[in-house]
């Protein structure tokens, strides 16, 4: 394992405390509990606070998206772990402004135990609190006999979205039903080409052959849906693709945003190559390529791979998504 | 052995015994999780139980069995995250209030604290049995506990049998809950990182004296 | 090798057209000669036309700098290699909008040699043509004995503020002299944990055992200054912020932009850790950090490693940097 | 062997005599660039000289070998890129210019043609001999044709032993030109890449017939 740390114990925190460090206009960083980062204006007079989180590793969410449009709060756990429900409350107090929290919820049984409990808590103490769970990946069957579908990239476009409805000043409902219809338009799938190592467990998350690729990976190192010989970029594409075409289903005259997502460690020409293949597949549906993403937004550190994203828009999800944004990692219209 | 009494020193050589078991440990319960999970398991118990240990010199000397369990419970709910972490909170905090203001857990006492940290898993986590799952050792444990009869030794030794074999039989199972059912039928074959913490903690109590 | 591609001779043509279709608003491909990418609204009536360009594999540079405020064309060369004149010519040609134009080239034997030609060819055409050769990279000595300095993430920076000038309405001579500022007073220096391999060459371009990581990397996969054993990060950075502060030299009260570049495969995370003890040592120098900015911009493909770059700036090169940029992969002010 | 007459034919046959070498040495050459480069020279050769091939056909039956020397120097400034294009290119043009519009090269002839060509590439990238470039191959193989009298055959096979030479002596060297250059003492005990494939260029010639 070569990694750019000193203590593998302390990869989060240095990564924070030089997050903030780099961004003092945009955040600032609250290290009791440990840790939370929030906008460095919260709280903002009436306007709904929004608050996500999740295990580390996936930079730059959440923390890269805290700032005007987007977050007012984000919540990193341990490596790949979900916070605990302490800095996840008190990231909430900080962000209440009176008109009430929404906290964005990637769906996996910790996230969604660690918040519901936090979320309880800030009610107890008087704060509004509700709670939207992201579930994009359509690699997961949702049925009784799995956890459910996780949420993946499409996390960052809830984000997005959201946050520019609670820039304009949408209620906490109106914000809330902004989240989930985005979470109900989103879908997502995912492959690896390399597995990524946690610091501190010292050894790739799963192992892959020579020639070997897993589709339907997760952000967390968890092995995918199966695993085949590599194929050409296009052939990968169009196995990602199709199952999230078929899903909605997405269909012929349909406007998206189409987000090519790199897992951490692929070159970005890699990921204009599978953009190339993934517009050429949506032209041929007569789908509307309204917007486009290509960047390496959802990670899992330094894993190899790529997923690809669409989310069905309207005109107010446009408008949503067109609004400026000024976080770390991503900015827009300011 | 002697007789045991499962007061409240006991309560606490119990779960340094747990802390010193999840620590030497740890790099095999994480491989469990790498298989099916995210490689962490080992870790964030770790991470938990060392906590604790920091915490357990503040306790007074005679805090009884539920102020054990209580500490137990709202520390690892604010330092372990992930899935394990508020079940496992869970489990102690409704042990705590199931131990009550007993001095000492009898046996009857002893299966109302497995069961009511049974229930907890159940409650927040809602996994069946045969979900692969921690759920597919406590189970068991609280089932062999309750048949064992008046004593609690045999009580606490038939639930770590219990465990351990429970954590054994998660092996053939797909699994229906948390990260191993993404797997489908690849988590075949494969032990539950969950269960196999949940052996161990009963294993340290039939081992504690 | 495993790679998101589909035939490795057609990485760099693919990876163009994908970059194309993503960005429309953005940027337009000229195709024959292939390849150049040229600003979606040039020539712009009277503004000093920004063109540079290189080898391929150092994505997002050039290409994801073209747009408002930065360049007018970049010319892709095959991976790793730098481009030959024709397209630099025709993309010369296409933003040369009566201003004349800047051709910023980074200072290796094959840019340097391919630039000047096209520079040729344009002056016998009458376009007026300016060549800023940039050579940041401490790693190397410049002497007689050497082909000089390389160009490395320095580069942006120089595109950045040039291409503000330029937006503000400069004369060529303005804008060159800007460039040639900001070239005088940039230091960077890299490193790498593990090497990238060239989709034609199948192999990774150098060998780097478990434990070592080479020092003093450049950005085309060649070997570097000197090979050690692994260290902790913070150590590796004052290994290359060292040598930074004592080229120019950086001083006591000195304003400097800090960018932390990663070479590709690195996790953002990684990125901060470095960005944190590089901000520690400019504090402990009592230099001040006037501006920052993270990211894998100029990279080797998937190599896993960073640079840091440090640029002295006055009030004039901190608005110029400060002017609103909008490209794919620099973006704020608009 | 015959004599040989180096006519535009010859020159013909020679370049695609370079374009076969260059293809099925390419590996060779791209590993020499990979040791003190950027593993590129034999992949950006054979792109050059490919593409040379495709447009030898367009030219007349009767063309002078300036006309081939100059097709395959415009073929390579366009098309290679990187340092050798610019440098072979160059090499090409200014040995066309010194062929002039002889419909036959005589030894006196292409011993002005090679140090021209020579001579081009000094003029663009500045090296001197010992600087570890293809220049260290050159300058001995213009020197051995020189000295080899009025033979055409026997300086074409002079010019190519001492290029192959030159290209062997390039090992022991710190390298001052191109991106060698930037390792220092570590280049020692590497053959330059330019200098070997200038050896494979000039051995081609010496061999086509
Ligand atoms: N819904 C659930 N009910 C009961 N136990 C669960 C549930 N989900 C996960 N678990 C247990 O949690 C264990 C994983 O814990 P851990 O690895 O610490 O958390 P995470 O999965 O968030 O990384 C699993 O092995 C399983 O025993
Ligand atoms: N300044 C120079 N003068 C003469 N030859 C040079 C010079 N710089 C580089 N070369 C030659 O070019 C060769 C490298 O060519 P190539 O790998 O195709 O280009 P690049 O270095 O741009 O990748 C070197 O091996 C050397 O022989
Ligand atoms: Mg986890
Ligand atoms: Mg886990
Ligand atoms: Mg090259
Ligand atoms: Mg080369």
């Amino acid at each position: 394992m070569k990694k750019l740390i000193n203590d593998p114990g302390k990869t989060v925190d240095e990564g924070l405390a030089g997050f903030a460090a780099a961004h003092p206009d945009l955040v600032r960083l609250i290290v009791d509990p440990p840790f939370a980062v929030v906008r460095a204006d919260a709280p903002l007079n009436g306007k709904v606070g929004l608050v996500s989180g999740g295990g580390s590793g996936h930079e730059p969410l959440h923390a890269g998206f805290v700032g005007h449009g987007m977050l007012d709060a984000a919540v990193p756990g341990a490596m790949f772990t979900s916070p605990t429900p302490d800095p996840i409350l008190e990231a909430t107090r900080h962000v209440n402004a009176g008109a009430g929290v929404l906290h964005i919820v990637k769906n996996y049984t910790g996230d969604v135990l660690n918040f519901e409990t936090a979320a309880e808590l800030a009610l107890a103490e008087g704060i509004e609190v509700q709670s939207v769970i992201v579930d994009d990946d359509v690699a997961v069957k949702d049925s009784l006999y799995t956890a459910g579908r996780r949420g993946v990239a499409g996390t960052m476009l809830v984000e997005k979205l959201a946050g520019a409805a609670a820039e304009r000043g949408d209620s906490l409902d109106q914000v809330a039903e902004v989240a989930r219809t985005v979470n109900s338009r989103v879908r997502s799938m995912g492959m690896a080409l390399a597995p990524c190592t946690v610091p501190h467990a010292g050894e790739p998350s799963f192992e892959l052959g020579e020639d070997e690729v897993e589709i339907g990976i997760g952000i967390h190192g968890e092995p995918g849906r199966e695993r085949i010989a590599l194929e050409p970029a296009d052939r990968i594409v169009d196995r990602l693709i199709e199952p999230i075409l078929e899903d909605l289903p997405f269909q012929q005259g349909d406007r998206v945003v189409l987000l090519v997502n790199g897992m951490g460690g692929t070159p970005q020409s890699e990921l204009y190559i599978v953009f190339r293949r993934a517009a050429e597949v949506l032209a041929d549906r007569g789908i509307v390529l309204a917007r486009s993403l290509v960047g390496s937004y959802v990670t899992s550190l330094e894993m190899q791979g790529v997923s690809i994203t669409l989310l069905q828009v309207d005109d107010d999800l446009l408008e949503l998504y067109d609004a400026p944004v000024q976080t770390a990692a991503l900015r827009w219209g300011r | 052995m002697g007789p045991v009494t499962l007061d409240g020193a006991w309560t606490r050589r119990w779960v340094e015994a747990v802390a010193a078991e999840v620590s030497r440990r740890k790099a095999e319960l994480t491989a469990l999780d790498r298989a099916i999970g995210d490689a962490d398991h080992g870790e964030n118990l770790d991470r938990g139980f060392q906590a604790v240990l920091g915490k357990l010199d503040a306790l007074d000397d005679g805090a009884t069995p539920a102020a054990v369990l209580r500490l137990v419970a709202t520390t690892l709910i604010s330092t372990v995250g992930g899935a394990a972490g508020p079940l496992y909170g869970t489990a102690f905090l409704k042990a705590s209030m199931a131990a009550g203001d007993r001095d000492e857990l009898d046996a009857p006492a002893l299966v109302e604290v497995l069961t009511a940290a049974r229930d907890g898993i159940v409650a927040r986590g809602k996994a069946e049995s045969g979900d692969k799952t921690m759920v597919d050792a406590w189970t068991p444990a609280v089932e062999a506990a309750s048949a064992a009869g008046d004593d609690v030794r045999a009580a606490l030794a038939a639930a770590a049998a219990a465990a351990a074999e429970g954590a054994v039989a998660t092996e053939p199972l797909v699994a229906h809950k948390g990260r191993a059912s993404y797997l489908g039928e690849r988590a075949v074959g494969h032990r539950d990182p969950g269960a196999e913490s949940t052996a161990l903690i009963l294993a340290a109590a039939a081992e504690t004296t």
